[in-house]
């Protein structure tokens, strides 16, 4: 054993067993934060495999991106720090069946398939290469992304701001109705007197 | 370059468990448990009627969903720095096309109210 | 020996103090901040030494002793200006005079704790959870179901509604009266949602009999100068500022003993003031009558330079909001970052203007 | 790429941070003096930080009602761990480099974001109030600085073709990138001032929130924390000299000597700036960055692409 593979074998497991203590863990953030620690991993595996960008952007991104997920884990979650007892999970049984046919169906994939052999020069510019894609022939995937990336800043914007430009979010809004074809309850209304529609208690 | 990834592992292993080392021994060392009325939070004098930790009203969500699409965006940018000497004005001009379209996004959020504590 | 070496070393440094001053000392501790061998700590938690200063009234009782027992071991107290009608609290040190001689006093109990630890005091407030819980309820979290419990003795936060359309979690806070931010006296009882202040209810202190920092005519400028210079001290720590604050703490007390160079150094510090930018990092936090916090602050400034530098007694700030209804309506809505600038920047009655006139 | 052998570059790293935090403590203490009008002398200066370290040790560190050990440890030792990984992909000298990667900016940034979560957890972990919304209120200051960091470091990538940090010091041999892109340095000290919350961004452990995410910290665990953020100071100020300071470009002196006098100077700005400049709050920051800020740090990238072409 290279010390490429001790060192794939150490990240590899940190990697599976964090993400498996997302899901023993009572704790909002511990959860968000025990999957940005199992990325990581992943991310040094990346690295291992020299993809040397690819890896280090995705300790930045994912990094980022928990920090923001741990923010509506909290804002959303009953119990968010799971100080009092709490099931952490739904439809055990199924979900067991479900994880066992899937590591079951993709173990099988990583046993019999012949992956290719091609180890990258370590000294190949990579980056360089990448970036030269971005601006030749992927060049209109490049801008698609930045046009869709625009839809999503403006969709999040309209979805999640509770006052625009043109005042309040929600008003003139009018829940519609609980059933096909019946009536509109105004006491469902987002606007108005606060009654109905938002007394959410979270969940899980 | 991996043995300098090595190095750097190293190195930020060796300064986080040296500080986590001084601070679980310093709490070893302090013996006795913190008494319950020295547990409680600090609010002048006063007690909590609940646990702090909760659903908390983060007031600026709107931006942090702004923020997770620009951010995907810059990833872009890093590649597209290193050969931009090299691309010359394609370079400038496309990377002009994809900051305009967002800062459109920014523009708009902007003028909606995105950045204003909800 | 390497322990009596190590307190040593630790008895030579500025002495961490947590500092509860009643109102009328509130101000003679301010001025401590002018002195490089103590440090007012912003928290119990950073302090080896709690300063019990002036007039505790005697419903803060149990906060006094709560404070006390936050105070990380070993610790010890010392007893400043007390009339001896408040709250009884056990003392290493008890003293009357100057402040020079309550600092001495402060490093005298700091060094006696860390050279002997048994001198240290002990907890005043009985070792008890708030609720009993352990082992209540069908997990022991003492009580039942997701919400319902009391885990380590406390209750989980609730939802109400809020402006954005959101139900989330609510705390019922009080804050005070020994809060260090807070102008003295004050106590407030707050609901937060997230950060922003949903719900205010102000209480303040009964005004107390005597002012010790500022003995005498307080119609004379210095006396002036000096209430606003402790004013200023507390408002810039407040603002991150503490070195400053520490410039105009000293400022105070060379007023204090007529030091005949004060008025130019406060043209300096009002500068300085300034050239921090807190007066624009201000402007349009807690407006009343169309003058924001920034505003006040910049009457206040100018109110000490011409106290000092012209021998003016400047007109009393409009003491605003008129009320403390009025007080708590400016707060709704907005920040604990904001709050707490608004307070510091307004002229309370009963909180900041000791009972001169009686 | 010449690599150290890891125990050197551990002990150089440790070495740099342990000398960089002792001489920040020092110069705090100067500074606030110089401010605040006392006398200090030089020996008083020099034996405050020892005197910190005696007062810290001698104080029991405290436990709230229910907090999260695990995390209330983890915090101030991950943030030390990430001021050592950002100083690693920082050369100190020709070819004394510990991490000196060919993606030096994007690991550098990976610290710089890690670093949020370490002070978040540091605010979440003592299940107190005020630490709490401490933490909180960072995090949209934070997420607003960290696009400029992005964007400044990227600006100073293009000059170099690389995103390696020895190769943007490299870059800077003829003319620096603190006049070949002016508005780099400013916005990327305004980066340096969040990640260690001080001077307009002291928006943790301020004291309008009564010590806000160190309110709960006391003995070790508030001098492990202050350590933390003195180290992560250090390794701003080195990115900054390497970065748009020229690194160890300098006439006369040898390389390495350059480079410990523009990362001090760095330093020493940042303390100062902490006593002379007031809090910004967060919510005028967070509208601030993006509408002037933001837009500022375009300029940045136009400014070093209009001069690379």
């Amino acid at each position: 054993m290279t010390g490429v593979d001790v060192a794939f074998w150490v990240f590899a497991l940190a990697a599976v067993w964090s993400g498996y203590r997302v899901f023993r863990t009572d704790s909002m953030v511990r959860a968000s934060f025990l999957l940005l620690a199992s990325f990581l991993n992943v991310g040094a595996i990346l690295v291992l495999l020299l993809a040397e960008y690819l890896g280090t952007a995705l300790l930045f991104m994912m990094t980022v991106e928990m920090v923001v997920m741990a923010l509506f884990m909290v804002m959303f979650m009953m119990n968010p720090a799971g100080l009092n007892p709490m099931e952490m999970v739904h439809q055990p049984r199924l979900a067991a069946v479900a994880g066992v046919v899937t590591t079951a169906g993709l173990g099988l994939v990583a046993v019999v398939v012949d992956f290719p052999d091609a180890p990258v020069d370590p000294a190949a510019e990579t980056i360089r290469a990448l970036g030269t894609e971005l601006l030749g022939g992927s060049m209109l995937v490049f801008e698609s992304a930045g046009v869709t990336l625009l839809a999503t800043m403006v969709c999040a914007v309209i979805l999640s701001a509770a006052r625009g430009r043109y005042g309040d979010g929600t008003a003139g809004s009018v829940a519609p109705p609980l059933e096909p074809g019946g009536d509109h309850r105004p006491e469902d209304d987002l606007v108005g007197d606060g009654g109905g529609g938002h007394h959410h208690h979270g969940g899980h | 370059m991996l043995s300098a990834f090595l190095a750097g592992l190293t190195v930020t292993a060796a300064a986080t468990l040296a500080t986590a080392a001084c601070v679980v021994l310093a709490r070893r060392a302090a013996g006795a448990m913190s008494t319950a009325p020295q547990r409680v939070p600090v609010l002048g004098g006063s007690q909590p009627e609940t646990h702090a930790w909760s659903r908390f009203h983060v007031r600026y969500y709107p931006m942090t969903l702004l923020f997770i699409a620009f951010e995907m965006e810059m990833m872009f940018m890093y590649p597209w720095a290193v050969v931009y000497v090299e691309e010359g004005l394609k370079a400038l001009v496309e990377m002009g096309m994809f900051l305009a379209i967002l800062s459109v996004g920014v523009v708009y959020a902007w003028r909606e109210g995105a950045f204003r504590w909800q | 020996m390497a322990v009596s070496w190590l307190a040593r070393l630790a008895a030579d440094a500025p002495t961490p103090v947590f500092a509860v001053a009643g109102v009328d000392a509130w101000g003679a501790v301010q001025e401590l901040r002018g002195d490089p061998r103590i440090r007012l700590a912003a928290t119990p938690r950073h302090a080896a030494v709690l300063l019990v200063a002036g007039t505790i009234l005697a419903g803060h009782g149990e906060a006094l002793r709560r404070v006390h027992d936050q105070l990380p071991r070993p610790r010890a107290v010392v007893v400043w200006r007390a009339p001896g009608t408040g709250p009884a609290i056990p003392a290493l040190a008890v003293v009357d005079g100057s402040a020079d001689e309550v600092v001495s006093a402060v490093g005298r109990a700091h060094a006696s704790i860390l050279a002997d630890p048994t001198r240290a005091q002990a907890d005043l407030l009985p070792d008890e959870e708030p609720t009993e819980w352990r082992g209540v309820g069908p997990f022991g979290q003492g009580g039942e179901g997701m919400m319902g419990g009391t885990p380590y003795g406390r209750p989980m936060a609730m939802t109400g509604d809020d402006r954005d359309g959101l139900a989330l979690d609510q705390l019922h806070l009080t804050l005070g009266p020994f809060l260090d931010p807070l102008p003295p006296g004050l106590t407030l009882d707050v609901t937060l949602q997230g950060e922003v202040l949903q719900d205010v209810a102000v209480d303040r202190a009964a005004p107390p009999v005597v002012d010790h920092a500022a003995p005498g005519d307080p119609a004379t400028p210095a006396a002036a100068a000096r209430r606003g210079l402790h004013w200023l001290a507390h408002a810039l720590h407040v603002e991150g500022l503490d070195a400053l604050a520490g410039r105009a703490a000293h400022l105070a007390s060379q007023v204090a003993v007529g030091d005949v160079a004060a008025d130019r150094s406060a043209d300096r510090l009002a500068r300085l003031v300034t050239a921090t930018g807190v007066l624009r990092s201000l402007r349009g936090v807690g407006a009343v009558d169309g003058a924001d916090a920034s505003d006040r602050w910049r009457q206040r400034l100018a109110a000490i330079v011409a106290a000092l530098r012209d021998g003016v007694v400047p007109r009393a700030l409009e003491p605003a909001p008129s009320d403390d209804a009025a007080l708590a309506g400016l707060l709704v809505g907005v920040t604990l970052t904001d709050a707490v600038s608004t307070l510091v920047s307004l002229e309370l009655p009963g909180v900041l203007r000791p009972a001169v006139a009686a | 790429m010449t690599t150290l052998p890891p125990v050197v570059a551990v002990a150089l790293v440790v070495a740099v941070l342990t000398v960089g935090v002792y001489g920040v403590a020092v110069v705090d203490r100067l500074v606030s003096a110089v401010v605040a009008g006392w006398m200090v002398s030089a020996g008083e200066a020099l034996a405050a930080p020892l005197r910190a370290v005696a007062v810290a040790v001698t104080r029991q560190p405290v436990t709230t009602e229910a907090p999260d050990r695990i995390l209330w440890v983890l915090a101030p030792a991950a943030y030390a761990g990430l001021a050592a990984a950002a100083l690693a992909v920082v050369p100190l000298a020709p070819g004394v480099a510990v991490t000196d990667v060919r993606t030096g900016i994007v690991v550098f940034g990976a610290a710089e974001a890690l670093a949020i979560v370490a002070i978040f957890l540091h605010g979440w972990a003592p299940n107190a109030p005020l630490p709490l919304i401490a933490g909180y209120r960072f995090v949209g200051v934070a997420l607003s600085y960290e696009l400029l960091s992005m964007f400044v470091l990227i600006a100073a990538a293009i000059p170099a073709e690389s995103m390696s940090i020895g190769a943007i010091v490299e870059s800077q041999a003829g003319l620096w990138n603190v006049i070949r892109q002016p508005l780099g340095l400013p916005l990327f000290l305004i980066v340096a001032a969040g990640v260690t919350f001080l001077g307009p961004l002291d928006v943790v452990d301020s004291t309008d929130l009564a010590g806000g995410g160190a309110a709960e910290d006391s003995g070790m665990q508030h001098l492990a924390w202050s350590a933390a953020r003195a180290a992560m100071l250090i390794a701003f100020s080195a990115a900054s000299a390497a970065v748009f300071l020229g690194g160890w470009h300098g006439p006369v002196l040898p390389a390495a000597v350059w480079m410990a006098l523009k990362t001090a100077g760095v330093a020493t700005v940042l303390v100062g700036a902490r006593h002379v400049i007031a809090r910004v709050s967060p919510e005028r920051f967070v509208r601030w960055a993006w509408t002037v800020l933001l837009p500022l740090a375009f300029l940045d990238l136009v400014i070093a692409g209009m001069a690379s072409l």
